[in-house]
């Protein structure tokens, strides 16, 4: 019987995610009355306790379980990011639950199952836990899309996204078996070893395929994208909110582990892959957006686009590259959650919660403050410098130039330049248009989310520098 | 060294302007509203006495960066760079002096002053930054930056079609300068820096030079603008607020003329030696195309601006002649032209004021009840035509001169702009202020009062001043100059003695 | 005949197509696409399985084994989504479900 | 002291410009007439020192100006025989104008604004004739240009003024696209635009060529040409002469000053002071000579038929101008320099006499509303009697030296347009004699054609107005004789000096002294018929002109209307030019850069938009069947040869 203590040290924060959801679950169950407050409140502690031992629990090992799990510095960097936000998302659901009725003690749970299945899944050395953690994720997920039940257009985004997603999750498991097949092993570095040659057979090749088409699904790139809108507009927003911040920076995370870590010896040929869905999905979030009069729907076709930045920079496949995508996700969750802080706020007094963008006009005379975060957070989701958003743009593109594919970014700025158009428009219908109605108070919790974002953005470039070099460490411990 | 930080406040000075106004006049009422105006006012005033401070400590002789301050910003290679030279001194005291101005024409303006105001001091940091930046991103970041501020000056405040020509601006903008932004990375990856003193110093290789020059091109060309890609100029000039005008108009179009001399010239220069034929086609295009296009215009806005589009053909003609009288014709002419051509959006706006009309139709014999503003407008009018004792002549003549040293046939057609402005300017003026002043609503408009003397008066003097006497500007940027060419020409020397090699082997 | 490597792996293509297929093709009952999704898990197993003792490594197994529990996990979830949905629309047609769209 | 007489003049506009104000209307005209009055005084003391006294020529310097590189203009001031002639001659009748001005402006409202001009218009003549580089000769050059479109419009309420102004400014600019091509030909050429170095490296250049516009042609004569075209432009030459006439639309003092004495003889002086690189191109030569001989013709023929007082004095400036180009395409520029010096006395004379007329009518221009007003305005009459004499070349008159000098130039020149410019200026000689005297007997004699109320109100000007008149009256009559011998007669080589050039070879100066006898009586001779004929049809039997006019109705409608060039210019230029800029603007910027740039590619834009959002139909299995596409694609990619 070996001694088990140290690979559950390097488990912790994973260890004490579960079991708090349990203990939280059961609280639930048993306390009679309304618990959602407290169980609310109390999973966003275990979310903070577990993002401090992410942080401050030092290199507790870099591996465990035989390599199953890694928890190399690039896992850390990336579950810190996913926890803070799922937090984030948490947080700023409680009073809008409220508002809506639907506050029940699982969703906070459900959220903390999910980013425990993303912190697998971030960890994951080997194709069987990839697979655990991911469904772990996402079976959270379908219930929290079809969270507010009594509501079609919830369900019907819950129906879709599970459908769909259980068909990619099919695809993902048939090409692990065939790369399993092929290569004889599941572990990671393993595979790696036996592709290292750089000739894969085309047997392996279609595992390739079909377990990123799998995780393109996660992250919503082209073609592999269409549920997004719909359950982006389906699911409550706060709910929306978080499928837009943490699982994606969790499936971008794994879908450069795998790639870098598993099939560094093709990488020519998976580049070829990255380059056309992340081309895809640039071009059609940049022209699709332009259509959409509702903002979450705009939102989603906006995270598509972003999605196919981030693949740029992993379409590099070098160091550069991840540590683009690295700051990419980053800053694009941070923008996002502040964006959908605003959408949050977006509560007329006369017809409750609105979601069409027309709703914004004017919003420069009635609310400053919430006018100008949203500009500025959109100026930074389109790529404007000063403004955060430039940066993460400006390292893929850099990382891809590197690389020589010139091709890819010419046609990715353009893709932006496309962008920038619709969230123009948006910024047009707050400052020029005249205002239709008043917003009613925004929570405080809420205000604070807009208030530090917009601070993020517009200062990202005096204290770049941590971030940046945290970034280039994590991206290091991939290669 | 004393001056050590002095770039860096003069550039960040407005933004703490900004600031200050953003946190401290919270509530909406006149005296607040006062207040704004006057905190930006002195915060312009200050920027401009600081940017003295700079024009004392630089000095002429040394063709150098100046007053140079490095700080470590992202990573190792991209630091905080900043310090002037010859050329970029002048475009820094021209920002800082025109801006006062800008806040004073915008007194008038009575809808959400703050934001106004606000804009309006963080775009002058911006446009100071792009000036005094020694690091390509940093550059970049004040290049762009500026277009955000812009946007919602012409959107918010502009006229009728203001959401067209504010995204029009915008947009155009934005696409050129991604694909220079491109063209950064690649010279990052070349050289290993974006520091720009070590790229001017370093040689790319000579097929890549024409992907960047053509990639910096991109972005410069829209920003002068030039033919074709001017289009966008007329329309946000029409609907900008008279502020926004003048900025756009002084300073803005400058960039791109910097631009050119800072990166294209210097960095490329076997590719500008390749393109320049293409470049004087285009200007001389844009001169004289646009100058007869000048002629049929009914929007006075409209005129100057595509009398702008004319002059900064010029500039890019001088600039790219590669010749001391063409390079340094044509920053004299960015300098002129910004006093200028603000100027004379300034004029458009004192009736425009008082009318709410830029109807070329809707005005005559102005002088009657006008003689100040008359006079004014005459002075303007006759420095947009480049009369000899104006600072509109030194330029154009310089640049002329230069371009005949290059080429006979581009100066001969340049030279014919020189009769096209005469019409079109003269053609302006006769319509609006001379005449017998017979159109009802204009017979109780008022002359100019004194706040608009005081914006108006220092250009005059100015413009008069280095039409006499340009000697302060030449000097200043004439080592930088040489320095340029003498690299320039170097460089080219180099390929031609290395082609022969070739040749010979 | 000899039953090779190969042949599992047909088999277990064409049981995946048709479970792919069977989610786009039917327009009827979302039960199907139930269906469907296991066909596909079961064709995966039948892979895992017979790489597995192709390869003489027993993980294919473990891994065979943990999709089944998945899966058994995954229909419960995707039923009770599925009731959710029938108590508001009243019909869990394929068809039926496109409120959204654009 | 000259930077005295430069800067009085400039000083006064100043004052006047911006005082007015405060000065007031007559403090305003007495001061600025009272530098003028000092400076002129100040040049004859100037003349007298270095045209008389023989001093060497020099140069002043007063300010930097453009230094770039290679190209040094500095503000200075050459000061050589030409030089102080011209200051004499533009000081001298501009400050007779200023005086004239007092009364004669006395009635208008903006008489500060009107001096400051006349003394701006002095300044920038003054920086002009000074000049000791192309650029500065350009900047005066462009500021008289400036003045005269600002005293043209003086009276901007007239739609009439303002567009004779623009039209003044814009021709001239015709002509100054020429010069400053001249200048930068000149630059690039010889690496300098000072005259002192520019005319020492000249020889250097000759028969060498230079490449302009895809040509190989001479370096001089180019130089020369294009310098030449400003000239013709300034000078109101044939082709660029379109402006003067309509510039009558200022007031008299203005025209007297402006478009008379001073600032149209620019261009004559423009040569005369480049006559060391005219000198090098015979080609250049001939063609000066060809142009001024045709103006001469051309503009007399115009003048036979005009109405318009003023007018009929114009186009006689105008021919006069050719005169002198005539002179110097013949490489007499002494004596074209001596027709310029004579011409400002008695053409002055000429337009204020006529503007005291006009003042007396009570601003009426037409000569057929006139008739009969000797017995009225005596004095005037025997100014504009004295002005008459000494354009026709009546013996002994400034004129009869200065002109016919010129024809019997014309007939001793060598080059190949000599013999055409002789006839053609004999023939002008007559034409010229012709029409003043029909401006003298169509005013002055006859019956009176004007209302019995315009008549009753006919009067003599006052003193402020007479007195310039006499003092021109008495330069129109002595001028010539006194100065003859200095000009063109022996002392002419001390003279002038260093300041104007002539080849070895170039004899002319002597030979035209012994040209065959009966050359010079031949323009007398010609003024005399001249002077019958005219005789004949205005006072003999005024039915003449009107039976003559009918009988050939083509000729008549073709001198009257000016040889029609302005309504040739405005259908071959100006219409277009309109016509190419709306084009430019409707279709060139609105359709075909708009449309198919920044509008255009939105528009496709929003196409493909519609189109994208159509994909996403709601339904699953589409979803499902997109995901499928992918993933076959990129099997099917990697299995046909995608990898390596």
């Amino acid at each position: 019987m070996t001694n088990l203590t140290p690979d559950l040290m390097v488990i912790l924060p994973e260890l004490v995610l579960a079991g708090g959801a349990m203990a939280l679950l059961m609280l639930g169950v048993f306390r009679k009355e309304d618990s959602f407050d407290l169980v609310s409140s109390l999973s966003l502690m275990l979310l903070a306790i577990a993002g401090a031992l992410v942080v401050f629990g030092g290199q507790t090992g870099e591996t465990a379980f035989g390599g199953q799990f890694t928890n190399d510095t690039f896992a850390r960097f990336m579950k810190a990011m996913t926890l803070f936000g799922s937090a984030v998302t948490v947080m700023m659901s409680v009073t809008f639950m409220k508002r809506r009725q639907i506050q029940r003690f699982e969703y906070p749970v459900l959220v903390v199952l999910a980013t425990l299945g993303m912190c697998m899944m971030i960890s994951a050395g080997d194709l069987v836990a990839l697979y655990m953690g991911l469904e772990l994720q996402s079976l959270a997920l379908y219930v929290v899309a079809a969270f507010n039940r009594d509501s079609v257009r919830s369900s019907e985004a819950g129906l879709k996204y599970f459908v769909l997603g259980a068909l990619s999750s099919g695809m993902l498991l048939y090409g692990a078996s065939l790369v399993y097949g092929f290569s004889g092993a599941t572990q990671f570095d393993a595979i790696a070893s036996v592709v290292a040659n750089g000739n894969a057979g085309l047997g392996l090749l279609f595992g390739i395929v079909f377990v990123v088409a799998g995780l393109a699904f996660k992250v919503s790139a082209v073609p592999f994208h269409m549920w997004t809108p719909d359950v982006y507009e389906g699911a409550p927003t706060p709910v929306t909110a978080f499928f837009a911040a943490a699982p994606k920076v969790a499936a971008m995370a794994i879908f450069t582990r795998v790639l870098i870590e598993a099939f560094p010896g093709v990488t020519k040929d998976w580049q070829q892959i990255i380059v056309f869905i992340s081309i895809a999905s640039m071009v059609l979030g940049a022209f699709a957006a332009i259509g959409q009069n509702n903002i979450k729907r705009l939102m989603a076709y906006s995270s598509i686009g972003h999605m196919g930045f981030a693949l740029v920079g992993l379409a590099a496949g070098t160091a550069e590259g991840v540590r683009g995508v690295i700051i990419y996700m980053a800053i694009y969750m941070i923008m996002t959650l502040g964006t959908f802080a605003c959408i949050l706020a977006m509560r007329s007094k006369d017809e409750g919660q609105v979601e069409d963008i027309s709703d914004l006009a004017g919003l420069a005379r009635n609310d400053k403050l919430m006018a100008f975060v949203l500009a500025m957070l959109l100026f930074s989701l389109a790529g404007i410098p000063p403004l955060a958003g430039f940066f993460g743009k400006f390292f893929v593109f850099a990382a891809a130039i590197k690389e020589g594919l010139v091709a890819l970014a010419v046609i990715g700025v353009l893709a932006s330049v496309v962008g920038a158009y619709y969230y123009l428009r948006i910024i047009k219908i707050m400052y020029l248009d005249d205002p239709v109605q008043e917003f009613e108070q925004t929570p405080r919790e809420i205000r604070l989310v807009m208030a530090l974002s917009g601070i993020f953005v517009l200062a990202f470039a005096l204290f770049a520098r941590p971030i940046i070099t945290a970034a280039e460490a994590a991206a290091a411990s991939l290669f | 060294m004393p001056t050590n930080s002095l770039l860096t406040l003069v550039t960040f000075l407005p933004l703490a302007g900004a600031v200050l106004i953003l946190f401290l006049l919270r509530d909406d009422n006149q005296t607040s509203i006062r207040n704004v105006r006057y905190v930006s006012l002195w915060a312009t005033i200050f920027t401009f006495l600081l940017s003295l401070l700079v024009w004392s400590n630089f000095d002429p002789s040394n063709p150098g960066f100046q007053m140079v301050e490095k700080h470590s910003w992202l990573g190792n290679q991209i630091n905080y760079h900043v310090g002037v030279d010859g050329i970029s001194v002048l475009f820094v005291l021209l920002t800082t002096f025109l801006m006062p101005g800008c806040i004073l024409a915008s007194w008038a303006v009575k809808t959400r002053v703050k934001e106004y105001m606000i804009a309006f001091l963080v775009l002058e940091t911006l446009m100071i930054g792009v000036f005094v930046s020694l690091d390509l991103l940093l550059f970049y970041l004040f290049f762009e930056g500026g277009l955000i501020p812009m946007f919602l000056i012409i959107g918010i405040w502009g006229g009728a079609r203001r959401v067209y020509a504010s995204f029009k601006f915008f947009l155009y903008t934005l696409l050129g300068s991604v694909l220079m932004l491109l063209a950064m990375m690649a010279m990052y990856w070349s050289a290993g820096t974006t520091d720009i003193p070590t790229l001017l110093a370093h040689k790319f290789p000579v097929e890549l030079q024409t992907w960047l020059w053509l990639a910096f091109f991109a972005s410069f060309a829209v920003k002068m603008p030039m033919w074709p890609v001017h289009t966008w100029l007329p329309d946000a000039h029409v609907e900008a607020p008279t502020a926004g005008s003048v900025v756009l108009a002084a300073i803005l179009l400058k960039m791109g003329g910097y631009g050119f001399l800072r990166f294209s010239l210097p960095m490329f220069p076997v590719a500008s030696d390749y393109f320049a034929p293409l470049v004087f086609g285009m200007s001389v295009i844009a001169i004289v195309y646009t100058s007869l296009v000048a002629l049929m215009q009914e929007d006075m806005k409209k005129l100057i601006a595509y009398s702008s589009v004319a002059h900064m053909g010029f500039v890019t003609m001088g600039i790219f002649t590669g010749t001391v009288q063409g390079i340094e014709g044509g920053i004299f002419q960015m300098i002129s032209h910004g006093f200028i051509s603000g100027a004379l959006f300034l004029c458009v706006g004192v009736v425009y004021d008082r009318m709410h009309t830029r109807e070329i139709a809707a005005y005559g014999g102005l002088v009657n009840r006008m003689p100040i503003y008359a006079f004014t407008f005459m002075v303007f009018t006759l420095a947009n035509v480049g009369l000899p004792g104006t600072s509109g002549f030194v330029g154009e003549f310089l640049t002329l001169a230069g371009a005949f040293k290059a080429n006979t046939w581009v100066a001969a057609f340049a030279t014919t702009g020189v009769i096209l402005s005469a019409g079109y300017a003269l053609w302006l003026y006769r319509k609006v202020v001379f005449g017998v002043l017979e159109k009802e609503n204009l017979k109780t408009i008022a002359d100019m009062n004194k706040r608009e003397m005081a914006i108006l008066a220092p250009l005059i003097v100015l413009t008069v001043f280095f039409g006499f006497y340009p000697a302060p500007i030449i000097d200043a940027m004439d080592a930088s100059v040489t320095q340029l060419i003498d690299q320039y020409q170097a460089s080219l020397a180099a390929l031609e003695s290395a082609s022969q090699l070739a040749q010979a082997q | 005949m000899e039953i090779g490597l190969s042949h599992y792996l047909t088999v277990a293509a064409i049981l995946f197509a048709i479970g792919i297929f069977g989610i786009f093709l039917n327009r009827k009952n979302v039960i199907i696409i139930l269906m469907s999704i296991e066909l596909m898990l079961l064709a995966v197993n039948i892979n895992l399985v017979a790489f597995s003792t192709h390869l003489g490594d027993l993980m294919g197994q473990v891994f065979a084994l943990l999709v089944l529990t998945v899966a058994a996990g995954e229909a419960a979830i995707g039923l009770a989504i599925l009731v959710a949905y029938h108590r508001n629309r009243g019909s869990i047609a394929v068809e039926d479900i496109n409120m959204m769209k654009g | 002291m000259y930077h005295a007489i430069v800067f009085l003049p400039l000083l006064g506009a100043l004052l006047a410009g911006f005082g007015g104000r405060v000065l007031g209307a007559k403090a305003s005209a007495y001061l600025t007439s009272g530098f003028l009055v000092l400076s002129a005084v100040l040049s004859w003391v100037a003349f007298f020192d270095v045209a008389i006294g023989q001093k060497p020529a020099q140069t002043i310097d007063v300010l930097r100006w453009i230094n770039s590189g290679a190209l040094e203009a500095n503000w200075a001031f050459r000061v050589d025989t030409l030089t102080v002639v011209m200051l004499v001659v533009v000081n001298t009748v501009s400050s007779l104008v200023h005086i004239y001005s007092i009364g004669y402006m006395s009635h208008d409202p903006h008489q500060p604004r009107f001096f400051s001009y006349l003394s701006l218009f002095t300044f920038a003549m003054l920086m002009l004739v000074t000049a000791d580089n192309l650029l500065q000769l350009f900047f005066g050059w462009e500021g008289v240009g400036l003045a005269s479109y600002l005293l043209i419009g003086f009276w901007y309420k007239k739609p009439s003024a303002c567009a004779a102004a623009m039209k003044a400014f814009i021709v001239n600019r015709i002509g100054d696209f020429g010069f400053a091509l001249g200048i930068f030909a000149a630059f690039v050429v010889f690496g300098t635009i000072g005259f002192t170095e520019i005319f020492a490296k000249a020889p250097e250049q000759l028969g060498k060529n230079f490449e302009f516009l895809g040509m190989q042609v001479d370096i001089l004569t180019t130089i020369c040409l294009l310098l030449f075209m400003g000239a013709m432009g300034k000078s109101a030459q044939f082709m660029l002469h379109t402006w003067l006439p309509d510039a009558m639309e200022g007031p008299t003092p203005v025209s007297a000053l402006i478009h008379a004495a001073t600032m149209v003889t620019a261009g004559v002086f423009l040569v005369a002071r480049c006559s060391p690189l005219f000198e090098h191109s015979p080609t250049a030569l001939t063609v000066v000579t060809f142009v001024g001989a045709l103006t001469a013709f051309f503009a007399a023929t115009v003048g036979l038929v005009q109405n318009d007082i003023k007018r009929v004095i114009a186009y006689s400036t105008c021919s006069q101008l050719g005169y002198m180009f005539a002179a110097l395409g013949l490489g007499a520029y002494g004596v074209a320099i001596f027709h310029l010096f004579t011409h400002a006395f008695f053409k002055a004379l000429l337009f204020l006499g006529s503007g005291s007329v006009i003042h007396a009518m009570s601003d009426e221009q037409d000569m057929r509303n006139m008739g009969g007003l000797r017995p009225h305005l005596k004095m005037t009459w025997l100014m504009m009697l004295i002005g008459t004499l000494a354009l026709t070349g009546f013996p002994l008159t400034a004129g009869y030296f200065s002109k016919d000098a010129i024809i019997e130039v014309a007939y001793a020149g060598h080059n190949a347009m000599a013999p055409f410019a002789f006839w053609l200026l004999l023939t002008a000689a007559f034409m010229t004699s012709f029409y003043s005297w029909r401006l003298m007997f169509m005013t002055f004699h006859g019956r009176p054609r004007a209302s019995s109320e315009v008549m009753s109100h006919v009067h003599e000007s006052p003193m402020s107005m007479m007195g310039p008149l006499i003092v021109l009256a008495i330069g129109a009559l002595l001028a010539g004789a006194l100065f003859k011998t200095n000009f063109i007669g022996h002392d002419e080589a001390l003279f002038w000096g260093e300041a104007l050039y002539r080849l070895p070879t170039n004899k002319i100066v002597d030979e035209f002294h012994h040209v065959p006898g009966w050359v010079p009586i031949a323009p007398f001779i010609a003024m005399l018929a001249g002077f019958a004929l005219s005789w004949l049809m205005y006072i003999r039997d005024p039915s003449i002109p009107g039976r003559l006019a009918a009988q050939h109705q083509p000729l008549y409608q073709f001198l009257l209307n000016k040889w029609y060039f302005d309504e040739i210019y405005d259908f071959f230029l100006v219409r277009p030019a309109m016509w190419i800029g709306r084009f430019l603007w409707k279709k060139g910027d609105g359709w075909l850069i708009d449309g198919f740039g920044p509008d255009g590619v939105s528009a496709r834009v929003l196409d493909v938009t519609n189109r994208i959002v159509r994909l996403q139909t709601g339904f699953v299995y589409h979803y499902a069947f997109a995901m499928l596409i992918g993933v076959a694609a990129l099997v099917t990619y990697f299995m046909f040869g995608g990898v390596h």
